[in-house]
């Protein structure tokens, strides 16, 4: 079993989707609990990935390697290493999460529900597994299908333009990259990513290539100017579909930045870099004041997400400053892991946020910041979560939310401290719109009647932050575990940023 | 004997444990069994602290660096959670636990029937916890987290009172104005790290002279001095968590929230946690003169002028909290002339006497219902002695009165400003000085209307009485819509019943901490001053030694206490003490036409220099317009509206008008087939060409 | 001397009246069967031109499949064409667009 | 003198034609409640004649009469995809025509006699093979469109494409007979030698032009697109899914037949004349389909941007890019097949279903046939892992490695844009409320579902395990 692992953790919840759907609207009841079930199933299994796998090896492991297409020598090629396994867990983990969240919030075609998540899911672990470029941009486009369904089908009113402007924002993205692909295939011979890193290309090849998969990673990450998606997706989706779309889904962006652009492209990336760290440092500065002024919290969160995501992308390409620059391995390293902390951060975050949100929305059916308003008077328990989050979000020391900046902060001061200086404004913006958000959401008296018939969370609710608060003050208060898993893999990238393919 | 790791961590934890049972089994463990659970934890905590001061100083224990545990290791960096515990953090442990408790204590009759009850001793445990964690770390990463959590528990206990617009405004505005700090802060931390490779105390400090000559490149041809800008950007974390100016302005707005607080948080502890940082970084300050100018003007400017304006204040807790400001500033002044001793010393000082008035402050406004208006109060004295006798100690010693712990520490920092040849230490030691008077003046202002004169206020015996609406519109500058609480209600001026002494949990803290505010000072002003108490705990080049040049004259504290008689500052004290009871006991009339007299600096005084309202506009309203401009101008107009819908529609047109061509005309369909052939052949012709 | 040049000017100009008539004439569909029959015709004498050239039968052979198949197609043109005016009672071309766009 | 082995080589298209001949006159001597029998008889003889296509194909390639049928792998893989199509549309057609009135037996024969004209061309070793295999398909094809005798718009349609249709042949006859003038010949492997030493270039060229021409029209790639939308639509949908299907195939044959091996030699003229017609394809197709409202046109704008993609292959003019053109042309038929089935199985009597708000809220009154259109629609669109996605890889691959990367890249920009309207389809499926009073629903035939469901999972199937087909579709060209 343990040989196929990896294609048990993509196929299990695939297949777990079909008995789901034939559980039909009939029997909404057993469609919920099969897809539970699956989903922990799905999540144990994935527990098995830590004893399974040598964190002392850059190398990738689990390997599953077989001929897809002899004519065109695809292959359907699994492997992991710290990186992927850690997305991995967190897809894992919030699989769960998002089933239980939509327990009985969902109430047509819960099945139809219930089962694109599973699918979702399942190709989501197989996008965090292919180690072949076309296996990789098979589930990566994929996924879009479900996601597609799950923000048009349980969406809000203006969900069509919003999942009409998702999916082909994404495809535009991502239809480049597939061009890029074949050029690549036809000369190295092979999708395999291995090889397609070590092949040599001149500059104006990787230049282009690199925009190619820019473009695509970017629209998914999403970084300014190409995230305007974002909010809207996030403002019709469902709860279920906002967790997901955050927790996850976003992370497959700079997932692909570490697996295509500084591998197959480290000369061109060198060469932009500059340009991938301004817009991070726009996404920080400019997305910060936009949130501030958002009266709808999905969006607040959305756009905060976005200046989230632009940690990421600056750790990642702060490396190439420090590794080409400075030829200071440690402090790349430093960022890099930074960025990986902060996804999984922002992963467990965004998502609770998502789901505090959506527990309101479930009472009072409005997103409008001005609709609430002195919440903690009636949902004490609540406001613990809403507030804990909140802090995480704005990067407080102690959640995981501090961890990811605070490292990205200290590498990119290494490279140039007006880097560090517009990022750590986070500190200030970050911290500004949420808890402005917290005042007028949850602080003062209650001024909107329905607000006082609220009732506090229920159990469901409870476990769903419950187990995200566990996760995020896990993480903040002891991330050398998640480090350390993924130190090895970290290292090899960033060597492999010192060798020149020209 | 050694510091064993699990007395440190006992201490750190046990008031954290009394916080989580009182936070998650509150409701279960009622009110006494949260009081006692967290008092039982600070208790510990306390105990122990007294016992690890002990070691450190009688028992002979070596300084104790350990880490815990490693937070991230990544490469040659790495972050850990670990304890460092030399005589500097043994006191300021000492200092936080024992005034905890008593705030402690003293909370269970003042929140006595307040709802959030269960809630606020969790707080408190909290803030605790994260103190210690923020004096005990060994390294910057902690540092940073305790830094951060105490401004976390701060926000949560300004906004306590959660119902009331103006806490929730204040809380905000504290948070914030505490990140800008920690903005600064954090960079400074980063800054460590990249010129000195290592976020560990110990190290980093040893490594410290290696910054001398190093610079950063700022822009192409303009270079920092590498200490300068790591000092200035850690000190901007101070000015914020102490409260400095131009970032004191959520200090007077914290005092929203309950007393007892304001005593433990905003004038004793937290806020004396950048003075803390910075006597910790001595190492690194020292190499920095221009650092240290720039500390000890800002300390200067905040010492005086903010004192001023406590004397233009009616809210009695807002009085204590502007003479906090101006406290704090003098420690700030200390720091900068390289006296970090004096500094630390003054905060130990100040933390009981402040912690004293505020709890006194607030043992008068139990006894008011919650009036906090001096203007309504007076002849308390009579009614509630202990109050009164324990806040004119308090008193005595803010203003540094001979032999008050307040003395010893603010003369000394006196005297070593006066000693300094520093860069502007001229206009400190005028402000410090002209401090001393103003700090005497709003002082014994404070007391004479709060205790002495004539009643202000009248006391009507009736019973279901209309409570609920408020009447301060007289005094809303202060953001103050209202001073109602949870507790009582009132009517200016009108009391229900008489006034009465507070019930003994209050009134014992009172006493308690009116002991050390007299004794400390004479006790330990030998060894901390001028002896080499702290050790290496604070590193002073010798160029820079004025508390050595101050030592000097130095013989034994009641000398020093005598010689003080012979000094300017008492003297000026006197002057104010003079003017302010011939014109509170004799001559009430003379305040209202010095005020109108002098109008516009009164009003300058009444609107604190405007600060607040400038920021509100610059930085609030014009955040809120930035966003909205970039918002509406970037992303809806020209990313979607141009880009993304632009294109759509684009495309939408196109067809559109391509559509026409399809015209369903047999003759049209053969001619564009036609045409294509044509096409086909010129095309070939052209190539041909 | 008639050179195959001729012919296949000839065939060309047939080839060209026809395509002209198949747009121009807007009137009537059997002008476009009879354009279509021109058409055919100017491919006949292309063939028939170039295989007496190239000394090659082919070309005639293809010549009468041509015009086997031309009978063919024209009765299916006519059939369709009545077809046309039993439902719409018009054969002129300009009425003949309800499906455009 | 045509011996017993040419006969052999020429079995399936001869057994076909006695078969139509048969049910033709069993239709004359048959009780119209007799007829379903004629479906299934007609069914049977397709399969038997895929049967006779692969069992009697000869280890290597393979000629008769002279050259002038051509028995190679190419003409196998063809014949058998155009058959099975056939048999598809038999499938989806039967309750459609029952509702109309008809359900008679013309249809099944001319679409026979169409088929048969279908192996022809695609196994034509010569310029008159290809003519005659060309009229056959196309005139059984015209009255095909004409079947539905009153109804307005089939009559419109017929006219329109016979009109057209006889004007493309007529060029592209002019184009054979300036080829057969410039090579003196009409055997396509003579010409393939002869083109090389022709003396007279330009004409040869001028012809290459013409044929082009009628490829274009065949494929129905812009400019010569323009009967597609009007005869898609004018037409009953049973006949539209024939003729958005298995033509196609021929289409390509046709193309491969003359340009692939006939004209092999100017390929550096005609590739960039296909690059042209693609491009045009691409946008006209993509763009005007966005505009649609009618389901059928719209599938018919799509169907001239498939063949874009289509024309994306064969501008590689080798071996890959016809395996790439051939594998996207049987994706396509099938997809078509499918998307016109999907169609046919919702239309009842008086009800066409051809407007796409008549799949308003499809989800909720028959979750299955809205699942099914989905995933049709993101075939077609090319969202992996469908069928249509893997196609479009290989002709993007195909014409990037021939050098015209910019053409892929265009490919890309009309994939975006394409995009839009097969979303929009499923959005009204999944999305929308379904229209009060409106009934819609699956046919109940068996039948119909069961060959319906199984064409589509096909797409799916196929989407994960392409790689036998185009293991085939590579083999059949290298040889």
């Amino acid at each position: 079993m343990f040989n196929h692992l990896l294609s048990l953790l993509i196929w299990l919840p695939v297949v777990g989707a079909i008995p789901v759907l034939l559980a039909g609207s009939g029997r909404p009841n057993a469609a919920r609990w099969i897809a539970l079930l699956v989903a922990i199933v799905t999540f144990v299994l994935s527990l098995y990935l830590l004893p399974q796998y040598n964190a002392g090896n850059a190398a990738k492991q689990l390997v599953e390697d077989h001929i897809w297409i002899a004519g065109l020598n695809v292959h359907y090629a699994l492997a992991v290493d710290g990186i992927s396994i850690a997305l991995i867990l967190l897809t894992t983990f919030v699989g769960i999460l998002v089933i239980v969240g939509a327990w009985e919030v969902i109430q047509t075609n819960p099945h139809q529900y219930m089962a694109a998540m599973l699918v979702l899911e399942g190709l989501m672990i197989g996008v965090f597994c292919a180690t072949d470029a076309l296996l990789f941009y098979v589930f990566f486009e994929a996924m879009l299908i479900p996601m597609f369904i799950l923000i048009g089908v349980w969406g809000g009113p203006r969900r069509v333009y919003a999942t009409l402007k998702f999916f082909i924002y994404t495809f535009f993205g991502s239809i480049f990259m597939l061009v890029g692909l074949i050029y690549l295939y036809l000369k190295a011979g092979s999708f395999d990513l291995a090889t397609l890193a070590a092949l040599p290309l001149t500059l104006k090849e990787q230049s282009w290539l690199f925009f190619a998969f820019l473009i695509a990673f970017a629209v998914k990450v999403p970084m300014v100017p190409v995230h305007t998606w974002l909010p809207d997706a996030h403002v019709e989706a469902p709860t279920g579909g906002s967790v997901v779309l955050a927790a996850v889904m976003l992370k497959i962006g700079g997932y692909g930045f570490l697996r295509f652009s500084l591998p197959i492209t480290p000369d061109a990336a060198e060469a932009y870099a500059w340009v991938v760290i301004g817009l991070s440092l726009i996404a920080v500065v400019y997305i910060g004041y936009i949130a501030l002024v958002q009266e709808d919290m999905k969006k607040l969160v959305a756009y905060s997400s976005v200046a989230h995501m632009g940690f990421v992308t600056l750790g990642i390409f702060i490396a190439f400053m420090l590794v080409r620059g400075a030829n200071n391995l440690d402090a790349a390293k430093l960022g890099m892991q930074g960025a990986m902390v902060q996804m999984i951060s922002h992963g467990f975050v965004s998502g609770a946020m998502f789901s505090c949100i959506g527990v309101l929305y479930d009472r009072l059916h409005t997103r409008q910041i001005k609709d609430y308003g002195g919440v903690i008077n009636v949902m004490p328990w609540f406001g613990f979560f809403y507030v804990l989050f909140a802090m995480a979000n704005s990067g407080l020391p102690g959640t995981s939310g501090f961890v990811g900046e605070f490292q990205v902060v200290l590498a990119s001061f290494q490279a140039n401290p007006w880097i560090a200086f517009f990022a750590a404004f986070t500190l200030i913006i970050g911290a500004a719109y949420t808890l402005y958000m917290v005042k007028r959401v949850l602080w003062g008296d209650i001024t909107n009647p329905h607000v006082a018939e609220m009732k506090d969370i229920n159990g469901r609710e409870w476990f769903v932050l419950g187990a995200f608060a566990a996760a995020v003050l896990a993480l903040g208060i002891w991330p050398q575990p998640l480090i350390h898993l993924m130190d090895a893999s970290v290292t090899q990238l960033v060597t492999q940023l010192g060798n020149h393919k020209i | 004997m050694a510091l064993s790791t699990s007395i440190l961590l006992t201490i750190a934890l046990a008031p954290l444990v009394g916080c989580l049972l009182a936070g998650f089994l509150g409701r279960f463990i009622g009110r006494a069994g949260s009081h006692t659970a967290t008092i039982l934890g600070v208790a510990i905590a306390c105990g122990l602290s007294f016992y690890v001061l002990y070691q450190l100083t009688a028992g002979g224990a070596p300084v104790y660096n350990q880490n815990i545990y490693t937070w991230f290791d990544i490469g040659n960096y790495s972050a850990h959670v670990g304890f460092l515990i030399d005589r500097l953090t043994a006191m300021m442990m000492v200092v936080v636990t024992f005034v905890s408790l008593l705030v402690h204590i003293y909370t269970i009759g003042y929140m006595a029937d307040d709802d959030g009850y269960q809630r606020f001793f969790s707080y408190i445990s909290l803030f605790t916890f994260s103190m210690l964690m923020l004096v005990m770390s060994n390294n910057f990463m902690q540092l940073f987290f305790g830094w951060e959590a105490v401004g976390l528990v701060s926000y949560l206990l300004i906004g306590f009172w959660y119902k009331r617009p103006t806490a929730i405004f204040a809380n905000l505005k504290a948070f914030l104005v505490n990140r800008v700090g920690d903005f600064g802060f954090l960079l400074g931390i980063a800054g460590v790290l990249y010129f000195l490779g290592t976020l560990d105390y110990a190290t980093a400090f040893s490594a410290a002279p290696t910054l001398v000559g190093k610079t950063l490149q700022i822009t192409q041809n303009t270079h920092w001095d590498a200490a300068t800008v790591i000092c200035i950007l850690l000190f901007i974390g101070a000015m914020g968590k102490s409260a400095q100016v131009p970032l004191h302005v959520w200090l007077p707005d914290s005092m929203e929230g309950p007393t007892p607080i304001s005593a433990l948080i905003h004038a004793a502890t937290m806020v004396t946690a950048g003075i803390f940082m910075v006597a910790r970084m001595s190492p690194i300050f020292e190499l920095s003169e221009t650092a240290l100018s720039f500390v000890m003007i800002i300390g200067a400017t905040g010492a005086l002028f903010t004192g001023l304006i406590g004397i233009v204040q009616n809210d009695i807790k807002r009085v204590v909290a502007y003479s906090t400001l101006s406290q704090l500033g003098y420690m700030t002044v200390a720091l900068g002339v390289s006296a970090y001793a004096g500094a630390v010393f003054h905060l130990m000082t100040h933390a009981f006497f402040k912690a004293l008035l505020f709890l006194g402050a607030g043992s008068v406004i139990i006894a008011m219902h919650h009036e906090q208006d001096m203007r309504y109060m007076g002849g308390l004295r009579k009614y509630m002695p202990i109050t009164w006798i324990t806040m004119w100690v308090g008193s005595l010693a803010l203003c540094g009165v001979p032999f008050f712990a307040g003395f010893y520490s603010k003369d000394a920092i006196i005297e070593a400003v006066g000693e300094s040849h520093r860069w502007g230490a001229n206009y400190a030691y005028f402000c410090v000085m002209a401090g001393a008077f103003v700090t005497a003046l709003y002082t014994f202002r404070q007391m004479y209307l709060t205790f002495h004169g004539k009643e202000r206020f009248v006391v009507v015996h009736d019973h279901g009485h209309g409570h609920g609406h408020d009447a301060h519109a007289d005094h809303d500058e202060h953001h103050h819509v209202s001073h109602k609480d949870d507790h009582g209600h009132h009517e200016a001026g009108i009391m229900h019943e008489t006034p009465k002494e507070s019930p003994w949990v209050v009134t014992l803290p009172l006493i308690l901490l009116a002991i050390p505010s007299i004794i400390v000072g004479a006790m330990a002003v030998q060894p901390m001053l001028f002896g080499e108490w702290f050790g290496s705990a604070i590193h002073v080049n010798e160029a820079n030694n004025v508390l050595g040049e101050v030592g000097k004259e130095f013989h034994s504290w009641a000398a020093m206490a005598l010689h003080g008689f012979t000094q300017l500052p008492f003297w000026l004290v006197a002057a104010a003490f003079a003017i302010q009871t011939y014109i509170y006991l004799f001559n009430p009339a003379v305040a209202e036409r010095i005020k109108n007299a002098l109008k516009p600096v009164y009003n300058m005084l009444n609107h604190k220099y405007w600060f607040d309202a400038v920021y509100y506009i610059v930085f609030a309203r014009g955040g809120i317009a930035l966003g909205r401009a970039l918002w509406k101008g970037g992303d809806a107009a020209v990313i979607d509206g141009v880009l993304v819908n632009g294109s759509a529609s684009l495309v939408d047109r196109i067809a559109g008008g391509m559509r026409r061509l399809q015209s369903g005309y047999l003759y049209h369909y053969a001619f564009a087939m036609i045409l294509g052939l044509i096409l086909l052949l010129g095309g070939y012709w052209l190539v041909g060409q | 001397m008639i050179t195959l040049a001729h012919f296949i000017v000839l065939g060309a100009v047939l080839f060209c009246i026809a395509l002209a008539s198949l747009f121009i004439n807007r009137k009537n569909v059997i002008v476009l069967l009879m354009s279509i029959e021109l058409m055919l015709l100017a491919v006949n004498i292309n063939f028939v031109a170039f295989s007496r050239f190239l000394g090659d039968v082919a070309g005639q052979v293809f010549v009468f499949f041509i015009l086997t198949v031309a009978a063919a197609e024209t009765a299916i043109g006519l059939a369709i064409l009545v077809l046309l005016f039993r439902n719409r009672s018009t054969i002129n071309v300009a009425e003949i667009d309800s499906m455009k766009g | 003198m045509p011996n017993l082995n040419d006969i052999l080589i020429l079995l399936p298209e001869l057994y076909l034609v006695a078969a139509a001949c048969l049910l033709l006159l069993l239709d004359a001597f048959m009780k119209p409640e007799q007829r379903s029998m004629l479906h299934w008889l007609s069914i049977a003889v397709l399969l038997v004649g895929v049967y006779l296509v692969i069992a009697g194909q000869p280890s290597q390639t393979v000629t008769a009469f002279n050259g002038m049928f051509v028995r190679d792998g190419v003409a196998e893989v063809l014949k058998v995809f155009a058959l099975l199509s056939t048999v598809l549309v038999f499938f989806y057609a039967k309750p459609y025509l029952q509702d109309r009135k008809l359900f008679v037996g013309e249809f099944y024969t001319l679409t026979i006699f169409a088929v048969i004209g279908i192996m022809l061309l695609v196994s034509a070793g010569s310029l008159l093979t290809v003519y005659l295999g060309l009229e056959q398909l196309t005139l059984s094809s015209y009255a095909l469109v004409a079947l539905n005798r009153d109804s307005r718009l089939s009559s419109e349609a017929a006219i329109k494409y016979f009109v057209l249709g006889a004007l493309a042949s007529g060029m592209l006859l002019y184009g054979m007979s300036m080829v057969y003038g410039a090579t003196g010949t009409l055997d396509l492997a003579h010409l393939h030698m002869a083109a090389g030493q022709t003396t007279m270039p330009h004409l040869l060229v001028f012809g290459l032009i013409f044929m082009i021409v009628g490829i274009g029209f065949k494929l129905g790639a812009a400019p010569f697109h323009m009967w597609i939308p009007d005869v898609y639509q004018g037409s009953p949908t049973a006949v539209t899914i024939f003729i958005g299907s298995a033509p196609k195939l021929a289409a390509f044959g046709m193309a491969y037949r003359l340009l692939g091996t006939g004209l092999a030699d100017l390929s550096h003229h005609w590739q960039l004349m296909l690059a042209c017609l693609a491009v045009l394809s691409l946008a006209i197709g993509n763009l005007l389909a966005i505009v649609q409202s009618n389901l059928k046109r719209l599938l018919a704008y799509s169907t001239i941007s498939h063949m874009g993609y289509l024309l994306l292959g064969l501008v590689n003019a080798g071996p890959e890019g016809y395996a790439s053109a051939l594998f996207y042309a049987i994706s396509y038929a099938l997809m078509s097949a499918a998307a016109f089935g999907v169609i046919l199985a919702l239309a009842r009597a008086g009800f066409e279903c051809e407007e796409i708000d008549d799949l308003k809220g499809l989800n909720q009154r028959s979750p299955w046939a809205a699942f099914l259109m989905m995933l049709v629609m993101f075939s077609m669109a090319g969202v992996p892992p469908m069928f249509g996605f893997f196609a479009k890889l290989l002709v993007f691959q195909a014409a990037i490695h021939a050098g015209f990367l910019w053409l892929a890249i265009v490919g890309a920009v009309a994939a975006i844009i394409g995009i839009y309207y097969y979303l929009r389809v499923v959005k009204v499926m999944y999305f929308d409320k379904p229209v009060e009073g409106t009934e819609i629903r699956l046919q109940s035939d068996v039948s119909l579902r069961v060959v319906l469901s199984l064409n589509v999972l096909a797409l799916l199937v196929l989407g994960i395990g392409w790689g036998p087909l185009f293991g085939w579709c590579q083999r059949v060209f290298v040889g």
